[in-house]
């Protein structure tokens, strides 16, 4: 039994000691970690919305229960103090996986300032085009009011998206996710409005 | 017409209308004959006679031991003047006695009928089928009286006697079906009555049409003997297949087809019978076929034991060109012989001669997984699985799948597209597991 | 002993992929950029030379009955770090190897080189070792990506060689991954029986 | 009901723990050659990627996560599942004779077996409930079976070809592995 | 080999059966080519000369990797069979006519080196050449790979499956439209009609099965008809499928080859229904319009199995 | 950073009770012997030794159940390695032997019969009238012993008869029990002068049908100078065989064999290192490295 409780021990000093040389490590990387996601998005928010003072994440305010699960996160930009876009973190189900977008809208002009793909896990070389330039500049400057529909080729009409070639489902997913933030930016923000 | 068959087996061509038509001759009785002391399956005979003895037609020259053995007989008068080793149609060397032929005919005393053959008993009917030494005719010249002796709680209820001949070329049983039904309805008669059955099946292929019309006739006025018309298919004739072909029941793997209560027996056997029952003429001549494209004439002989394949070839005005194989039995289960010098035994039911073919043998392709070969198999098995066993010389794992099971038909290898030679591995493989088998023992 | 050949085993002779066929996880789940493939190579190797290090100091005293559970302790707090200090530093990297950080604590390699080397030699020839095994992993792992990322996506560590529509997207798709590393194997088989390497 | 069903296809056909996400591939290779072989294996893997994949969870949810320490997920882990094979593998000998003569040979080599450690922090990554990791670890480990007794059937075939020597082997097994997941494919965007 | 000094008037002895049935690997070959005629033509007629140059530049390519791939295994060459033209004649039946001729020789030269002859050559692989051929060369360029061009005039449009996956509101061709293969698609799966022919005709010669077409269409047919009437889509929907795409070339071409099928009987049927359904599957739920190519594969990866577990009763075995 | 330390401890604590308690419960005796042994053993799994393969053999050795010397192709050296092992003395081992064919009936020598088309297998050759050669007695060259083999010391020479390589023949036996003829015999390598012919026929029938057949002219017999080579009565017939124990390697019955059935063989040179060749499935499995998990 003692030889027992001897390994026991021993086992326990290496573990004492392995902890406190991750604990160590940790405590040197973990600031800087967390300083990294933070600077990551604070960067993504002034992607999708340039020109902002501050954002606040305010989900707690405006997500209701009954919203939309898609919706993940609701960020509220502020210029001169005052709430001038909404950031939409939204989720949506691609063709291998969850699409997280963030999508941008402005207040006063009641139009998507830009998309971005944050994460993805789409088919390389296809469908994970969408986190390109070239698809997202797409939604850029489209109208909040109307839904937004996929095309296949040139797209004609103003809510019409040109799907990323050979995947429209990635296209669509995308469509999917900017369009219930749309939604939920023309009830909330918009018609709070007008009305 | 109510045609039925078993599953699987394959269509070879025929050719059976280069002697279906011809009648049946005598071949000319040769002045030396060999007689092999190996006619049959079981341990070989001992000979009776010596170098010098001279010896009757019909007398007993060979004997055997033990339970499936049978008696061979002088097929002709005359000296004998050698006992020496030569080639058996078997494909081995097997010791032979050499009669000089005196052309006297001299029947040996014990050649003469019974006083009443209908009086005799089963049991002694046996002894006179074992005295006789009949053997079966199709090619696996087992000892016919052995199949008559009753066995301890099974019975027979149903013999089948088979004139299906399905191997390409030969056609002497349908000759002997045209030329002597009576014969062969004496035969069965007595084979019913020693095995104790009330039920004869005479099997024929419909391609024998004249043959089924003639044995119809012949047993217009048996009501317990029926014949039944097969579809014609390779390997029908085989036991087990032609079993299940006239009567549904499946022989148990490894059983005998007394477990089924079924008795097979040769339509040329049951002539022999009825030849040895009523005349008490021994086993000492059989019809059979000299064939194929090698052959100038082909025909039907009636032929002594011991007549040597050359003497026939010739007779029968010899080859068209240059041979490339002679066959003993007929090209699907027949097996080549080396040279014509070889004797016509029991077993013999032709002789295929094939002529050298101008085209070179075709290449041999890796197995493409047809399977062929297992539509073709008439025992259900799969050739091509255990083939690749047999190559890998995995003997265990082709047990397990039966290989014993393989009746050597021939028939996966005559579809092979591939022209693998399936048959060969699979017999390297029983081989082997019978070879582990005895030394388990 | 003679450090260099202890150096070049892990290279050719020993190459851990090629020729132990360890560590297949991650050669075929991560090798789809050459800039993947020098991040865990480098991950792999400090993991390896720190673990080698730790144990071959300690070989003396630990017990052989728990030996395997103090390795797992110890490679897994090492692999603990590099995760965390990789997160900090190269996030990049970081996010496109994703769980095969963690899982090289599962790489048998590493538990293979402590129990068979490090837990036998001293310190010096244990880090030649890792070194060598290290390299010899990075190497395969690099040639494995190399095939993977020219072909499937027409770049070297980024650089455009093959312009849109020519590479093989399938290369970078999972059974890129088999294929690359089944016929890399072949070839290596091939030429090590004609050079007898 | 639905998502359960949903998570099964994902880990069993379309997200296929060997042919798509790499895990588990040193016995996929290994322990392929022989259909009862890959059985013992698969069965072996799933009992213990099943009772891991729940004990990790609670670990995660009730030690690491109350205490702040999620960075020492991997050592835990790790322990956890070197801890809990040696224990299966005990009591199995003990209670189960015939289980663990089946099994018992392929237990040690779970230990390493990528694809344990993998799921159990998949689980943790992708946020799953406990019932949710249950089925997800389920799902895998059927896949992983399924992988493994595909990839045997083959082998034992492939036994009898005519494979170029430096191909035989390993090279051989992965090239059957590509195409094996080239077919998978088809079950991409499935659900 | 010959075994023997002097020769000429030796006698040949070999093993029985002495005679052999005319069937072989390079006829049945033949055949095959000869049944892949009719939809050749069809292919010509409505994809022209894009069609005509994707095809010879599939056969070039597999012919000239199989004869590389002989000579470096110093193997007989020249090639003996034509199974290599067979390959490349079926991959490109089931390629788009626009597709790149450079791409249509490199799943070409794929399907025979790395399927087949990293496998050992003819009757040693496990997947069907041509449709790894394919697949590969979607997953590799799927943008060319899907690239629809109409009959006749090649203008760019969707394949009737696409429409019914992807552009709802589109118009479906009309089914006898669909039979006769005035559809785009690929060159040579859009007549149902001369695949169909060829797939008699493989039956009559009895080359096939027709146990795996029978069961392939019949699960397809049945599967969809059922869905079709529980969400109210009527018979045009089972009949739609059965015409539309690839299931008939798959069904009597590529899910009866030989080497990549069941050897025994069950095995067969369970085959075909598992393509049939997987063929739903994909089609109706998965992320391809189409599912034939990927249906025979997976059913190509379960053959092993299936061989074992389907083992016939031997003769006067228990039943 | 305490709560890290605290909780690795603990678990690092249960751990090691549990499993020590687990190591001392459970633990299995293995004797180390075994693994030694194991990677001594040729590897060829041949089966000479009567044993399921060397994994299996080792451990008849350790159990004592087995004599080390069983091991034919690992030969003396592997016996005093076994011996170093098992602290026992090596003692005098026999004499190394190697297989030798029994026929020199080639293609120019032997007259054939037919000519033999089909699956090149002896056995199945041999049940067509003892095979396509004249002589009933001889090699049927259809190359079992060299497909057989494990060691790759038995090739097919041009003139069809199988050439053993004495270097790379370990004795193993399997070529002699695979030979249908029992054609093939294992002979002290020391032992040079070989009658290598087993016809037992008369003198004319044997020279009609190969010209290096013995004629059982008894010259041999007359002129060995140790009475070492008679023209011994078999079963039926007769045919010359030398007495090892008798024979000086003079080399005189071999000079006057009037057919040169009876040859000298080259003495081996003990010298040259032998290879071994590798038995097929010696090659290394995928997924197993050395880490040694799974045994510790």
């Amino acid at each position: 039994m003692a030889d027992i409780i001897k390994l026991g021990l021993f086992l326990m000093l290496v573990a004492a000691v392995a902890g406190l040389g991750v604990g160590y490590v940790n405590n040197v990387a973990s600031p800087l970690i967390e300083k990294q996601i933070l600077k990551e998005k604070i960067d993504s928010f002034k992607e999708v919305y340039p020109g902002a003072d501050k954002v606040e994440n305010e989900s707690a305010a405006y997500l209701k229960s009954d919203a939309d699960p898609a919706l993940k996160e609701i960020n509220i930009a502020y210029k001169n103090g005052k709430q001038s876009g909404v950031l939409y973190l939204v989720q949506s189900k691609g063709y291998s996986g969850l699409i997280t977008i963030l999508a941008g809208f402005d207040i006063s002009t009641h139009k998507i300032t830009a998309i971005k793909v944050l994460s993805q896990s789409e088919t390389p070389g296809l469908g994970d085009k969408a986190k390109e330039p070239k698809f997202q500049d797409r939604y850029r400057g489209k109208n909040a009011a109307t839904a937004l529909e996929v095309v296949k080729t040139e797209p004609l009409k103003e809510h019409q998206i040109q799907a990323i070639t050979a995947s429209t489902i990635t296209s669509k997913a995308v469509t999917k996710g900017v369009n219930a933030a749309r939604e939920h930016f023309g009830r909330t923000f918009v018609d709070a409005k007008t009305n | 017409m109510n045609t039925s068959t078993f599953k699987g087996g394959i269509h070879p061509e025929g050719h059976k209308e280069l002697t279906c038509g011809i009648k049946t001759s005598t071949a000319r009785v040769p002045d030396k004959v060999y007689i092999p002391l190996s006619q049959h399956i079981g341990a070989p005979c001992v000979p009776l006679v010596t170098v010098g003895e001279k010896v009757a037609k019909g007398e007993k020259i060979g004997d055997g031991k033990g339970f499936v053995s049978s008696p061979i007989h002088a097929s002709v008068s005359g000296t004998v003047v050698a006992i020496e080793v030569m080639e058996h149609p078997g494909g081995t060397f097997v010791p032979c006695i050499v009669i000089e032929n005196d052309r006297l005919e001299t029947w040996h005393e014990s050649v003469r009928p019974p006083a009443d053959p209908e009086a005799l008993s089963p049991a002694e009917l046996r002894s006179i089928i074992f005295n006789g030494g009949i053997v079966g005719k199709g090619g696996a010249t087992f000892p016919t009286h052995v199949k008559y002796n009753p066995v301890e709680g099974s019975k027979f209820d149903t013999v089948i006697l088979n004139g299906v001949e399905c191997e390409p070329y030969l056609t002497g049983d349908h000759r002997r079906m045209l030329e002597k039904p009576d014969r062969i309805v004496a035969g069965l008669k007595y084979i019913m009555k020693m095995a104790d059955c009330n039920r004869g099946i005479i099997a024929i292929e419909d391609n024998k049409m004249d043959a089924v019309a003639s044995m119809e006739k012949a047993v217009a006025d048996e009501s317990a003997i029926h014949v039944v018309v097969l579809k014609e298919k390779y390997p029908q004739g085989a036991e087990k297949q032609l079993i299940y072909a006239c009567t549904g029941r499946e022989v148990p793997i490894g059983g005998l087809p007394l477990a089924v209560g079924v008795l097979v027996n040769n339509v040329g056997t049951a002539s022999s019978i009825a030849d040895v029952v009523e005349t008490g003429v021994p086993f000492i001549e059989r019809s059979l076929t000299i064939s194929g494209d090698g052959i100038a004439q082909p025909c039907n002989y009636q032929v002594r034991i011991g007549t040597l394949f050359s003497e026939l070839i010739s007779e029968c005005g010899g080859y068209t060109g240059a041979v490339e194989r002679i066959i003993s039995g007929g090209p699907m289960m027949g097996k080549t012989v080396f040279s014509a010098a070889v004797p016509v035994v029991k077993g013999t039911s032709g002789i295929v001669v094939m002529k050298k073919s101008t085209a070179p043998p075709p290449p041999e392709f890796a197995c493409v997984r047809c399977a062929k070969c297992i539509d073709a198999c008439p025992a259900y098995l799969e050739p091509t699985s255990l083939v690749k066993r047999a190559k890998r010389s995995l003997w265990h794992e082709a047990e397990a799948e039966n290989v014993m099971s393989c009746i050597e038909c021939g028939s996966c290898a005559y579809v092979c597209p591939s022209q693998i030679p399936l048959i060969q591995f699979i017999r390297r493989a029983k081989q082997a597991v019978l070879a582990a088998k005895a030394k388990r023992q | 002993m003679n450090l260099m050949q202890e150096f070049t085993k892990g290279i050719i002779k020993e190459n851990p992929l090629f020729r132990l066929m360890l560590g297949t996880c991650p050669a075929l789940a991560i090798t789809t950029s050459v800039e993947n493939g020098l991040g865990m190579g480098a991950a792999f190797t400090g993991v390896l030379l720190a673990s080698n290090i730790v144990i071959s100091l300690m070989r003396s005293i630990i017990p052989a009955s728990v030996r395997i559970p103090a390795y797992v302790v110890i490679i897994a707090s090492f692999v603990t770090m590099t995760d965390q200090l990789m997160h900090a530093f190269t996030p990049g990297v970081y996010k496109s190897l994703g769980i095969f950080i963690p899982l090289i604590v599962v790489n048998c390699i590493i538990l293979g080189r402590a129990e068979a080397f490090a837990s036998r030699n001293s310190v010096v020839p244990s880090i030649v070792d890792a070194l060598g095994m290290g390299l010899g992993f990075t190497i395969a792992l690099v040639m494995v990506c190399t095939f993977r990322e020219v072909l499937g996506s027409g770049t070297f560590l980024g650089i455009q060689l093959l312009p849109e529509g020519i590479p093989a997207i399938l290369m970078i798709l999972p059974p890129g991954g088999f294929i690359t590393l089944g016929c890399l194997l072949g070839f290596l088989n091939k030429m090590q029986k004609k050079y007898a390497l | 009901m639905q998502e359960y069903f949903i998570i099964i296809i994902s880990a069993v056909l379309v997200n296929n723990i060997v042919l798509s996400q790499f895990l588990g591939i040193c016995p996929f290779l290994g322990v392929s050659k022989k259909l009862t072989a890959s059985l013992g294996m698969g069965g072996a893997v799933s009992f213990v990627l099943v009772l891991s994949g729940s004990i990790t969870w609670l670990l995660q949810q009730y030690v690491l996560n109350p205490f702040k320490i999620g960075y020492m997920q991997t050592v835990a882990f790790i322990l956890v599942i070197a801890a809990l094979v040696q224990f299966v593998e005990m009591v199995m000998r003990k209670f189960t004779p015939p289980l663990y003569k089946a099994l018992g040979i392929y237990l040690p080599l779970i230990t390493t077996n990528c694809a344990v450690l993998g799921v159990a922090i998949i689980n943790i990554q992708k946020d799953l409930s406990f019932t949710k990791a249950l089925v997800n670890s389920l799902g895998h480990s059927a896949g992983f079976t399924l992988a493994l007794v595909l990839m045997s059937g083959i082998r034992e075939r492939l036994e009898e070809a005519d494979i170029p020597e430096s191909m035989q082997g390993a090279p051989i097994a992965l090239v059957v592995a590509a195409l094996m997941s080239m077919a998978f494919l088809g079950f991409s965007g499935l659900l | 080999m010959k075994l023997m000094n002097s020769t000429n008037d030796l006698l040949l002895v070999t093993s029985s059966p002495h005679v052999h049935s005319r069937d072989s690997v390079p006829d049945a070959m033949r055949d095959v080519l000869i049944a892949l005629v009719p939809a050749l033509v069809c292919g010509l007629y409505f994809f022209r000369l894009p069609a005509l140059m994707v095809i010879v530049s599939c056969l070039a390519s597999a012919y000239g990797a199989e004869y590389l791939c002989l000579k470096l295994q110093n193997k007989p060459v020249p090639v003996r069979e034509q199974s290599a033209l067979v390959t490349g004649l079926l991959l490109s039946f089931c390629l788009p006519p626009s597709l790149p001729l450079w791409m249509a020789a490199l799943g070409s030269a794929f399907a025979i080196v790395i399927v087949k002859h990293l496998f050992g050559g003819l009757g040693h692989n496990i997947f069907n050449p041509a449709l790894i051929g394919r697949a590969f060369l979607l997953a590799s360029f799927p943008v060319a790979m899907t690239r629809w061009t109409s009959p006749i005039d090649g203008v760019t449009t969707a394949t009737p499956l696409g429409i019914m996956k992807e552009a709802a509101g589109q118009q479906l061709p009309e089914i006898s439209q669909l039979f006769i293969g005035n559809v785009s698609g690929s060159i040579g799966e859009t007549s149902a009609l001369a695949v169909l022919a060829g797939g008699l005709y493989l039956l009559y010669r009895r080359h096939i099965d027709w146990r795996i077409p029978g069961s392939f269409l019949g699960t397809v047919f049945l599967l969809t008809a059922l869905i079709g009437v529980v969400t109210g889509k009527g018979m045009l929907f089972p009949v739609f499928h059965l015409f539309a795409g690839g299931l008939f070339l798959g069904a009597f071409f590529m899910a009866t080859d030989w080497v990549t099928s069941p050897v025994t009987k069950v095995g067969r049927l369970i085959f075909g229904a598992g393509c049939g359904a997987f063929v739903v599957l994909i089609r109706l739920k998965g992320g391809y319009p189409e599912g034939v190519a990927y249906s025979i594969l997976l059913m190509n990866v379960v053959t092993p199995l299936i061989d074992r577990y389907t083992k016939a009763r031997v003769f006067g075995g228990a039943k | 950073m305490l709560v890290a330390v605290i909780s690795l401890a603990v678990m690092g604590g249960i751990f090691g009770i549990v499993l020590g308690i687990a190591g001392k419960k459970f633990a299995v005796e293995v004797d180390p012997r075994v693994e030694e042994l194991i990677s001594l053993m040729p590897g060829a799994n041949c089966g000479a030794c009567g044993k399921a393969g060397c994994a299996a053999f080792a451990e008849a050795v350790v159990a004592g159940e087995a004599n080390p010397k069983l091991c034919t192709p690992g030969g003396a050296s592997l016996y005093e390695k076994i011996a170093a092992v098992m602290g026992t003395d090596a003692g005098s081992y026999e004499e190394r032997k190697t297989a030798r064919l029994l026929c020199q009936g080639g293609f120019e020598q032997a007259k054939m019969l037919y000519e033999y088309q089909g699956v090149h297998d002896c056995h199945l050759a041999l049940a067509n009238f003892k095979g396509p050669k004249a002589c009933n007695f001889g090699c049927i060259r259809m190359g079992n012993c060299f497909r057989v083999c494990p060691f790759g010391a038995i090739e097919m020479g041009a003139d069809g008869l199988p050439v053993v390589d004495p270097y790379k023949c370990t004795g193993c036996n399997k070529c002699v029990v695979e030979c249908p003829q029992q054609i093939l015999e294992l002979v002290g390598v020391s032992h040079l002068v070989t009658v290598r012919c087993l016809n037992l026929e008369k003198g004319k029938t044997a020279r009609d049908i190969c010209t290096t057949a013995c004629i059982k002219c008894k010259l041999c017999e007359k002129n060995c100078p140790e009475d070492a080579v008679h023209v011994e009565p078999r079963s039926f017939g007769s045919v010359a065989v030398v007495d090892y124990s008798l024979c000086t390697n003079c080399g005189i019955c071999a000079a006057k064999c009037p057919t040169k059935a009876i040859q000298i063989t080259e003495q081996i040179d003990e010298n040259v290192v032998r290879e071994m060749g590798t038995p097929e499935d010696a090659s290394p499995e995928p997924g197993c490295g050395s880490c040694s998990v799974c045994a510790g």
